[in-house]
């Protein structure tokens, strides 16, 4: 038992008594204070999609798929957003077995809309593995589909410009229940097999990055190369609006790692501040290393680096100083353009929107970079010992890092092979690629009857 | 009459308008247009995927003139359009047989 | 007396108690947390109008009017602040009649900056007519300020493309001093008399969509149709701007609902799921209708459905569970599918973004909904009795649908009659349309001297 | 001493003691409440720099220049960031001179992340010179970030469409380092020499405005004009995206004024009302002048007229009543209106995008009408004697208006000659403008490679 | 066959086509371009900076017709796109020697 | 001389110019227009307003070509352009009586 909200076992009690009379330590009350926090958070994250990642994706594909491309995070984040209250949570954080949660949560039954959320309520054992928290489960259910929705999201642009509108619907909806569901489990709910090897992972690096970034990566091999890719200019069209969804996304980012800590907290205020490093690190080493090989610092080098710096310290953010931060960032920027350019290029997929090299290597790096500066003491602020559980190897346990590498294959090995076969069967169904011709026209035209402009 | 067509690079455009106005020329249309030619562009390796940028931003300029006025008009955007350096563009003068001021009716060399 | 904020006489002090020591029930005091979630939900709901409504409306417009509508928004902002303060807000809010309030708080005098705001403050009755709130009258009184910005904003999608610039800033500011601020006050006064009905508003179905919707509707009747209308192309010019402007509205709504609880309180958190599960139902039945019946699933259908959603749920946001939230928004997808193409068509006139079909037609949706699935429990956590006066017909109130059905009719009619009259007025002095000609070539550069791109 | 947050000295104590138990008397502790507002604040004003100032700039340049207008906000922002890390905040915030803090906080040494931050701390004096807070240190030193980022972003806008990029960055980093933070530290850390002038600057009037508007101002001087000046069209390519930005900015704005309370607390609400009342205030003058002698009302007067509102508001927020607020805004709006036109064009400087002209103007506009509309009680609540030392003209301290002058100019000087020296050693070094063929095809393509469209 | 090329205002675009249906033609071709004339845009005083607008919006209309409807459509594009203002665009006329549809290889007169 | 203009499929333009280039043609001019014809848009229904969508996105391609090449590349046109159906688009043959290149001034058959 080790993941993120473990902290806040020990640490919300503590941090909150701070602003709470005493009765506060015998039975959560909820608090006005974080739960203010949790639901601006909720916002944030829910605009890194819409219209965050619709604008970052639709910036960079051609004027013929702009739409279709919107489309792909505002539709799906609907869909999502209904697929998530009729069962999703309930598999993510019902009670239940190693693998997935049981179906008491389904159509939100019996949700508690006002009293104190307790993530795993019912559950026993010693230390108590509950997760107890100062706000309403309404709001823990909406902050968790906001991270449910932008995965989903993030998955399409590796398949940007060529898969058919219908194909996406039906793709979508199972994968979140049978592939997302599961893995937010595994590594969020104290049941789960993850979190039982104690790997760590604050606000979503194997959950949500990594996850999509796999599956992105398999729907791309899947679907094939996009017509004309390596011999047509498939530049940007309009990396203005990819700038202005990239800012979105950062800004949205502090509502995505520091509201990860459940609470307006010490905790949040340094997820915050570490994201905000690693992300400008990110940006940082990109543009420079960009500069250095092709010989100008490009716009798309800044907003890609800084995306891939903000993944790197997803996992990491609730467990790390900024001296690590600065590492961590500064090293996304630079394995990611690295993967995003040469081993695309040697590989020879067409990840369009490298939603692999970004999001799947940046999670990777940020998943193991967590394994090695953890410091556990950032939540056990007390206990030297007990911290020891959930620090890296800078930080006296070696196992961390191979805990971490553990739960990297793990999630990246099932995402894999479940995306694949459902990619299979709605490919069976209804077909996952538009014809060549359609293709050449634009999904805005062919999908959605639409133009832009 | 003629009408003389440019392809000039864009930023041009105002010093070829200020080097046809001395010459009573009155009125141009200008369009914007891609350029295909020797000139090429650079070679972008946009994330991973290699290809040439073959089509350049280039500006259209018609003018049509009265015959008269023809070898000057070419001259003048010549000079005026002149970098020296590949891209250039090209001039173009092919026969108007007719011309028409829709406003007043007038027609032919009173039209422009 | 039933209104929505009466909730918050009672639930008020009962939820807040969870986070404050025992003084705290004796003498309302400012809370921080829920301060600092009515600041952040205020700035959510300006957000709604300047970007929000902007984009999603000049996203629609022909290019030729895009700054012109921007201006319809942002220039409305600036004028209806100031209204609001010079005595909009105490038009609404000042205790007084059934109809309006007095002038007790003109140019804000006597503002408290550093107490909790009581609404109703001086009105006595039992039970105690007054809203306690944990907040600064300064937040409230920003909070309902940008309400009334976005009404103001809304109308105006009715007439894009054709009215004067001069004519919107002179009929907008005695509209929402003559009408906006009095259905305020009627609605959300203790003092008022749709209130006295009983009726149920939790965040503005009547007072800002129903409103708004039909002012519109008046609007495009009296100004008449687009030149060309029914003929021409006038096809969205940028989806992707409207996209961005529905997405801020999405974000911003849970500002607009949630905030309306006044608290980050157990009910916010509910209000946010609710509009979640709404606005994500009314996306989806939209588009599902529109695939069905058209052909192609659009990204304008999408958008249209979102906002249809959010719409029809403003009004129960505070009063029902997640499941009605399912019905209300799904309802509101089709029923203003339906409205803004079959019925407009058929009646004729030209609502050019249709205010009227989609804010007209999903508040009235919702009210009457509200009237079905309204559970008073929710927030008389206790008295089982005393909910009823805010249930629905579902939870054995059959009184409340006709109680809403009247609160609707109300609205519609006095919006209806003050804003043909006001308009004829303006019409009077400066002519409400552009000339024909200058329609055609755009209000960017007839109204404003300006062009896009 | 007098700046603002010496108003927290008092203050916070007094009023979070409303939401506290006794014992918070004794010993500042965090609280949720607060930490909630600033963590939300500095979002906001992270949002204000991108995408805020990065599409108010890139909707007013050449539609050639886009994307290097927006690099010179986001890359910036991720350079200060890296920069404000590692020394720039321990210049401002350090303990230290008058002139700068010392290096106890370079690389965020010892930060304490779990307790009430505590500025000054470790000096002592009577009385108590420190300024008591109830967030952690690492929201703080976030929030103070995101006003050092957005406060070198605003100075690109002078010298628009002809910087060249490796100019940009090696001039920022030094700039912020020896100009931001000496001049953040003297106005707003106890030790500093404004502060003990008794100068009031609530949110960054000298600070950010005025000082970013001379920066601008000496750079367009350095720089020289851009080619084709006053003869080629150089209108807004795109202000649909400028009036983005502009709504962005307005929004954070809240972030910016009302977080500079360092709590969710009545003078925060209050901050945020005036900063309302300003911005719309600066954009009916504004855009009333322009109707008035240009014959028509621009979209591009809205938006500059709004900033300048907002601008001059800035130092005055958290000082003044609403009455106040019209005011200030509305001479804001005509005066800037009146520098960014006939001034600039009668002295013949090209500042492109009137960095100088809305930003410095209106900075100084606020801090000298700061002087004249104070009122001490604001925060005082109880001791108008002491009051008095926080008061302007109008409530009885005539000095008032002659510190803040010297405020004014202090900043100026001090910040022309630093710009100076800086932009002769970069030129030096690299050279600062592009050559003429550059500017001509555009700095998207030659700085960066890269094309809009 | 000829080439007739017309430079209209932008909003005249449907009238003209309108007119030009019940003459048989059956398609035309439309560019937007900026005009530069007689007509001139207003002066911009953009925040301090003067400049005189010189370039309009327009549109290039082109349609290949056979010779003998030539004066038919000169007309008729010249009657529906005329304001009587300033600015309303000119037409010209052009000798084409060759027209052929892509889809069938028709050529010349077929081919419009 | 002959300027060749040809009214294609968007999505044609990179085969048409790898048509051309084994012929010799060292560049050409392209300009984003809108076709009317006998190809028609879907009817749009958008919320209610009917409406035609009769003006679909074209490309015009311009190519100079000295007068033995036309007939070689009208026929790369054509046959790279079609795909059979509706709207393929045209391709006109006009007279070119001069040419010039603007960086060296070189004339007619050696400007192209
Ligand atoms: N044969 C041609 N027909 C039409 N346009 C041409 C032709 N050749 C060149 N152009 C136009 O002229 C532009 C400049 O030509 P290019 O070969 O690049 O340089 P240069 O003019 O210096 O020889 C091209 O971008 C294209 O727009
Ligand atoms: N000599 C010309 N050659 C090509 N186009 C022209 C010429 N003269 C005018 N035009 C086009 O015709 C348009 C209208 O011309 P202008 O002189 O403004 O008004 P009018 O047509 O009423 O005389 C111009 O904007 C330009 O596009
Ligand atoms: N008479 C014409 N003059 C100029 N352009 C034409 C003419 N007729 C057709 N075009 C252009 O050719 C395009 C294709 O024509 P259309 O009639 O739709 O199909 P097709 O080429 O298969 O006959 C049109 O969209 C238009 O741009």
């Amino acid at each position: 038992m080790t993941p993120w909200m473990r902290g806040a076992v020990l640490a919300a009690p503590m941090l909150t008594l701070a602003a709470l009379p005493a009765l506060a330590a015998d039975e959560p009350k909820l608090d006005a204070g974080n739960t203010a926090w949790m639901l601006i958070a909720t916002c944030l994250v829910l605009m890194m999609s819409i219209p965050g990642v619709a604008l970052f994706y639709a910036g960079m594909v051609r004027k013929k798929t702009v739409l279709a491309t919107m489309m792909q995070s505002f539709f799906v984040a609907a869909l999502i957003a209904v697929t998530w209250m009729v069962a999703g949570y309930s598999i993510a954080f019902g009670n239940g077995g190693l693998f997935f949660g049981d179906f008491s949560k389904v159509m939100l039954s019996g949700i508690a809309w006002n009293e104190p959320f307790i993530l795993g309520a019912g559950m026993t054992g010693t230390p108590d593995p509950t997760v107890a928290t100062t706000i309403p489960e309404t709001v823990f259910f909406m902050f968790q589909m906001a991270f449910a929705i932008i995965t989903a999201a993030l998955i399409f642009g590796a398949v940007a410009d060529r898969m058919k509108f219908s194909a996406v619907c039906l793709f979508i909806v199972p994968w979140s229940l049978l592939v997302y569901s599961p893995i937010a489990h595994a590594v969020w709910h104290p049941a789960g097999i993850i979190w039982a090897w104690g790997a760590l992972d604050f606000a979503g690096g194997t959950v949500v990055h990594i996850n999509a970034g796999v599956a992105g990566l398999v729907a791309c091999l899947v679907l094939g190369k996009r017509v004309g890719y390596g011999t047509d200019n498939m530049s940007p069209h309009n990396l203005g609006l990819a700038m202005i969804g990239a800012s979105l996304l950062w800004v949205g980012w502090f509502g995505f790692n520091a509201g990860s800590s459940l609470a307006a907290d010490g905790r949040a205020g340094m997820a915050m501040l570490v994201t905000m490093v690693a992300a400008a690190m990110g940006t940082i080493t990109w543009v420079f290393a960009e500069w250095a090989m092709k010989g100008k610092p490009s716009a798309l080098g800044a907003i890609s680096g800084a995306v891939a710096g903000l993944v790197a310290i997803t996992p990491a953010s609730g467990w790390v100083f900024p001296g690590a931060a600065l590492v961590i960032g500064g090293a996304a920027g630079i394995i990611c353009f690295w993967a995003s350019t040469a081993l695309k290029k040697a590989l020879g997929y067409d990840d369009s929107l490298d939603a692999f090299g970004v999001h799947g290597v940046g999670g990777i790096v940020g998943a193991l970079l967590t394994g090695v500066f953890a410091y556990g003491m950032l939540y056990k602020t007390d206990d030297a010992e007990a911290a020891l559980a959930y620090s890296g190897i800078l930080y006296g346990n070696p196992d961390m890092l191979w805990v971490q590498a553990k739960s990297v294959l793990a999630t990246m090995a099932y995402s894999a092979v479940a995306t694949f076969i459902l990619l299979k069967i709605v490919d069976a169904m209804v077909g996952l690629r538009v014809s060549e011709e359609e293709e050449r026209e634009g999904l805005d035209v062919t999908q959605h009857g639409e133009r832009l402009g | 009459m003629k009408l003389v067509m440019a392809v000039i690079k864009p930023f041009k455009l105002d010093e070829v308008r200020d080097a046809l106005t001395p010459l009573g020329v009155q009125g141009l249309t200008v369009t914007e247009v891609k350029g295909f030619g020797r000139q090429k562009g650079q070679t972008e390796i946009y994330r991973g995927a290699e290809y040439q940028v073959s089509f350049l931003p280039k500006l259209k300029i018609e003018v049509a003139v009265a015959s008269e006025l023809v070898d000057a008009v070419v001259e003048a955007i010549a000079a005026s359009a002149r970098t020296g350096k590949i891209g250039d563009g090209k001039i173009f003068v092919l026969d108007l047989e007719r011309a028409l001021r829709i406003r007043t009716g007038e027609t032919d060399g009173s039209a422009l």
